[in-house]
């Protein structure tokens, strides 16, 4: 679950981590009200879940409370990168004196936890670490000693801090980390991390929650996340409130799988034989037959899809009540599209008998159900 | 170890009492795997299978010396019966379940580490020592003993090449699932070191995804010269949007950090032959193989 | 510091551990009220920090609520070995079907944890631990690992139990654990646990909490802890109330050391000499005089004491310094009581000479010191 | 490790720039302890009586290669500190501070067996190499090379004995005190094992009191031969009530454990001469050493 950035500062005010003063508005009415209680120079900032606002406009500075419902309007009444906005957050314009980079996130290859540090704040940090990665410090954290304070105090000496400030900013990468587990993050940022005067800000904030850990943060899950479906299409939404698996493209196969590798193997299979699918929709293994039927009669229903190929490697599931789900889910979808069928598993020839007498195509492997579903679509 | 499992391997079932855990304790005892004992806490003293069920495995070690385990529990509770697995000294402990939260298979993997102990999953298929024994879920019809040892990040699609592997004639020595999840217990420079070392394998099969640097790293061992099989990979996820998530937490590409073709290109300068599409891996595996 | 059983019991609910329904009374009418809210027979029990209070005569039974007034009555009025009572619990009158026990206590030896469980619960456990050992569980906990869901099934299974009473009990040993650790427990025990048809409940409740740890209990602090000074004589609250490490014997020679080890050994050698020590009184090790004089006040105040034997060690501390607190307090307190004085460390004989001008036996031994004090108290 | 430190050994002080730290920093380099580094976190980049100071470990570590480390850290932050110190290495680790909780004693005390670390204390006035170096608080002046070995809970008490040997003309090899709390690191048997070793102790003096097992696990020590030089006991505490704290947490009578009278017979039984009065101590000594 991605957090937009107004909730993850919540977050991190909970935390005690330091962010601007500063409020979220959803009418100009609101912003001109937050700008003049905040009082001076205000940013306003597009509420989207997607990176790189400065730079496609989403981040407008404003000298007075009226300039800040103009920006406010603009950012209101426009999109980021063809996302609408919702929400402004209208916060403090911070006197900044340096730029800093403070994140958490999970390093896959050593199985653990590793908190990123750099002066190099405030700009895209794949970047630094690949132009210079030796401004980029790694603190890995032995998972069963913790990152300690201590940890946290040495990754704040080999930013090049002392002394008070040096203590302050141990304090927030120990929040930031004590954070990062207490809420099971994915990725945490704060970029920039923003000295001023002799404290430290967290100016931005980024919080991507692990979504297999949502069943213990009902909290979270209940006031926050709100903001991820904004990113989402129309049908990607459907998708989501079915409970499917889905990624929207741009092509006209429809294309169901089950397992993310056979069905990103499927994908990569209609594309080689120059078709272009419209979508993933993953199944999961050993999907039950009623489940099968959904997501068929969900993309029999998208009128952008023109062929439809469902690759079921079914293994221990029983492939002729798979068989019926698809031929179910076309009668009542009543739509005539081409379904192209790959179906392999226990029962395998009843289910094949199914399919072909409700009139689909099935072939006995990927590679030609791919090539069919293509051809059928209007080749390359 | 490089067997991880074998016939004679006595097994736990954690979970056993619940659908899957159920289901699959009969597939596997039909398989031929030693199926020993099983826990699911407050259902002791009943069975499965005719598999006698404890409620914890502290009993379940006392009165059947189970080796190893393998393990249906729901996601909330991996974590926990995970070290109690660890704690009992299980090995290996095959985690089947999907949707471990990331923190909890950190903890589960670094405690295990710390004993010796080897982690397969979680979001595994689970391993399977073909003709032998399986500790997994996969469709055993697929396999046929042979020289092939697969090892993948994927469940379905390594049945999918499993089939055409055997469907060719060739046959498989052990399969391996490593777990679709960002963080599992094995990696493919782990799997390949065991491969290396198993007379039984002649050639290995590689199916990777999008998706972290697994991959990368399983060529630079096999350029440094730690693996000296012939290889086959195959590698999903061309089609996918960076920063979009294909299906489970593993298959996401992060920035320009695993990519498909990045994944791709690794591998064939580490000289393993990349199959554009599933059904080439068998096929070059047999030229391969003579 | 002890809490009292109810104190104990309200920790205990907010840890999720099932106490019977009752409620704290400080008057007649106030115990009446609440065994009419409960109903049924109740149990009256006085609320104070000592053992066997059942043997004592602290726990009394009633039928009504009347009877539940006249049994509060009856112990408010009285005092159990020789602690007034100024508070009753009354509590519903469980139907016990079996009494266990599960405590949580520190092993020196391991230095760790460990939890302890036994089926010969509502009895002295120490008494069940030297007659019957194979009756008590002992579950050590890994300080690292912790104490975890299936040790505390482990040890519900251990104890006999299986199905839903394993998985009920285990809970109740898992939360007793976590209590424990979080709320820096010394001692914690449910004796008995009672089973109630198909649940447990704590029957009695005991926790003493690291003193060492208060610093970082507030919140326990500040709502509990009052009926550990009921305990005390007014002397020992005075005591308390000045920070003086402090124990109250029956003898009339006042002790007075720095450090525990010395401090005992002084009190041993008075008693080996057969004289009576008044007091532990402990200054610490490095004890700076402004202590020393309040401590040599304090005792001069006391008026069973006859004579005031201080035993100081300074080691790198003044003496000449320690010395002048010693004078000034008998100077302040206009009390003649003699004074025998040991010291040693730096600038001895510069103190020796400001003791004796100011009219201070000092001795050069603890022996010498002890001996004579024993003496002028009277000797044996 | 039979001495724990020696003249050589390379020191770091933690919390060097509070009031205690600062003052036994001086007396211990007066004494010839080679302190070669200090930490408190947010003071670095200073020095205390010529010794430079650092805000972390791992950077006195890189800077001036310490080997042990004595703490003088108040206790709300003695467990991280310590912590940090076993993460670094450094053996033994002397926590001189009083009024550590048992939980963080028990979890430092932990980590560091898992890395084989020794820790002395806490609340322990520490140990002293007579003549060599001093990592502790004790006076110097009450010791003076010899062959005696010292091993004590208590630390006042503790130099009440010394000088009493030293007064006798004999004199002392080391002196550890172990703490005086419930829960410490080292245990008699533990400093037992040491000096049975430690060519240049030839007695050894134990110094115990109410509270817990640890004499009468060394007095069982003894008797199975584990410890076989002269051994002179004193046990404080015996006008102990029970249940009543005499001083600090460790000298408790809980229930009929760890009386005086218990521990004194215990050690009797064992062969170890018991004195009744601190001055009985060096007398028997003299006697025994001849």
């Amino acid at each position: 679950m991605k957090l937009l950035e107004y909730e993850a500062k919540e977050v991190f005010r909970g935390f005690g981590i330091p962010v601007p003063r500063g409020k979220v508005a959803e009418s100009v009415e609101e912003a001109i009200r937050v700008a003049e209680m905040i009082g001076g120079q205000v940013v306003i900032k597009a509420q989207v879940p997607v990176g790189g606002r400065g730079k496609a406009g989403g981040i407008l500075l404003a000298e007075t409370p009226e300039k800040a419902g103009e920006a406010a309007a603009r950012l209101l009444a426009s999109g980021v990168r063809g996302i609408k906005v919702r929400r402004v957050l209208v916060e403090e314009r911070l006197k900044i004196e340096k730029e800093l980079y403070l994140g958490f996130t999970v390093d896959r290859r050593y199985r653990t936890y590793v908190i990123l540090a750099s002066c190099e704040g405030g700009v895209d940090i794949e970047e630094v670490a690949s132009r210079t990665p030796e401004k980029i410090i790694k603190q890995y954290v032995d998972p069963i000693e913790g990152f300690r304070p201590y940890h946290a105090r040495w990754v704040a000496r080999r930013l090049g801090f002392s002394g008070g400030l040096m203590m302050k900013l141990s304090e927030i990468a120990m929040r930031l980390y004590n954070l990062g587990v207490e809420a099971d993050a994915e990725i945490l940022e704060i970029n920039p991390l923003a000295l001023v005067g002799e404290d430290f800000v967290a100016a931005d904030a980024r919080l991507n929650i692990d979504d297999n850990a949502l069943f213990r943060h009902g909290n979270l899950l209940q006031s926050y996340g709100g903001g991820e479906l904004e990113g989402l299409s129309e049908v990607e939404r459907e998708a989501r409130r079915l409970g499917l698996t889905y990624v929207e493209l741009d092509g006209d196969i429809g294309i169901i799988g089950n397992g993310a590798g056979l069905t990103m193997a499927t994908l990569d299979t209609v594309t080689l034989y120059g078709g272009r699918p419209r979508n993933f929709l993953d199944l999961g293994g050993g999907a039950p037959p009623e489940r099968v039927e959904q997501a068929v009669t969900f993309l029999l229903n998208d009128k952008r899809i023109k062929v439809l190929l469902v690759n079921i490697l079914g293994g221990i599931t029983r492939c002729d009540e798979i068989a019926k789900g698809i031929v179910n889910a076309r009668l009542k979808a009543g739509v005539t599209k081409p379904i192209v069928v790959r179906l392999s598993g226990t029962n395998e020839e009843e289910g094949i008998r199914i399919l072909r007498e409700g009139g689909m195509e099935v072939m006995g492997t990927m590679e030609e159900a791919a090539e069919r579903s293509v051809l059928l679509a209007g080749g390359r | 170890m490089v067997r991880f499992v074998d016939k004679g391997t006595r097994v736990l079932v954690q979970g056993i009492t619940g659908t899957q855990g159920r289901f699959h304790t009969r597939l596997m005892l039909e398989y031929g795997t030693k199926i020993v004992a099983g826990v699911t806490p407050g259902r002791g003293r009943g069975e499965v299978e005719g598999v006698p069920v404890f409620d914890t495995v502290f009993e379940a070690l006392e009165e059947a010396d189970p080796e190893a385990s393998i393990m249906f529990v729901p996601a909330p509770q991996a974590k926990e019966a995970a070290l109690e697995a660890i704690e009992a000294g299980l090995n290996p402990i095959v985690i089947i379940t999907e949707g471990v939260p990331i923190k909890d298979s950190i903890e589960i993997i670094a405690r295990a580490r710390r004993r010796g102990i080897t982690i397969i999953g979680p979001n595994t298929p689970g391993i399977i020592r073909v003709g032998e024994c399986k500790l997994g879920i996969m469709p055993s019809g697929v396999f046929r003993k042979g020289r092939v040892g697969i090892v993948s990040r994927s469940g379905t699609l390594t049945y999918e090449v499993a089939a055409q592997i055997t469907r060719a004639g060739l046959g498989e020595s052990t399969c391996i699932g490593i777990g679709g999840d960002p963080v599992v217990g094995l990696d493919f420079v782990d799997v390949l070191r065991c491969f290396q070392e198993d007379g039984e394998t002649e050639a290995v099969v590689l199916i990777g995804e999008i998706g972290g640097d697994a991959e990368e790293r399983a060529a630079a061992f096999i350029s440094e010269g730690g693996f000296t099989k012939p290889t086959v990979a195959y590698i999903a996820g061309r089609t996918a949007i960076p920063g979009r998530r294909m299906g489970h937490a593993g298959a996401i590409v992060e920035g320009n950090m695993g990519t498909a073709e990045g994944k791709m290109e690794a591998l064939r300068s580490a000289g393993v032959h990349v199959g554009s599409l599933p059904g080439e891996v068998a096929k070059a595996l047999k030229r391969m193989m003579g």
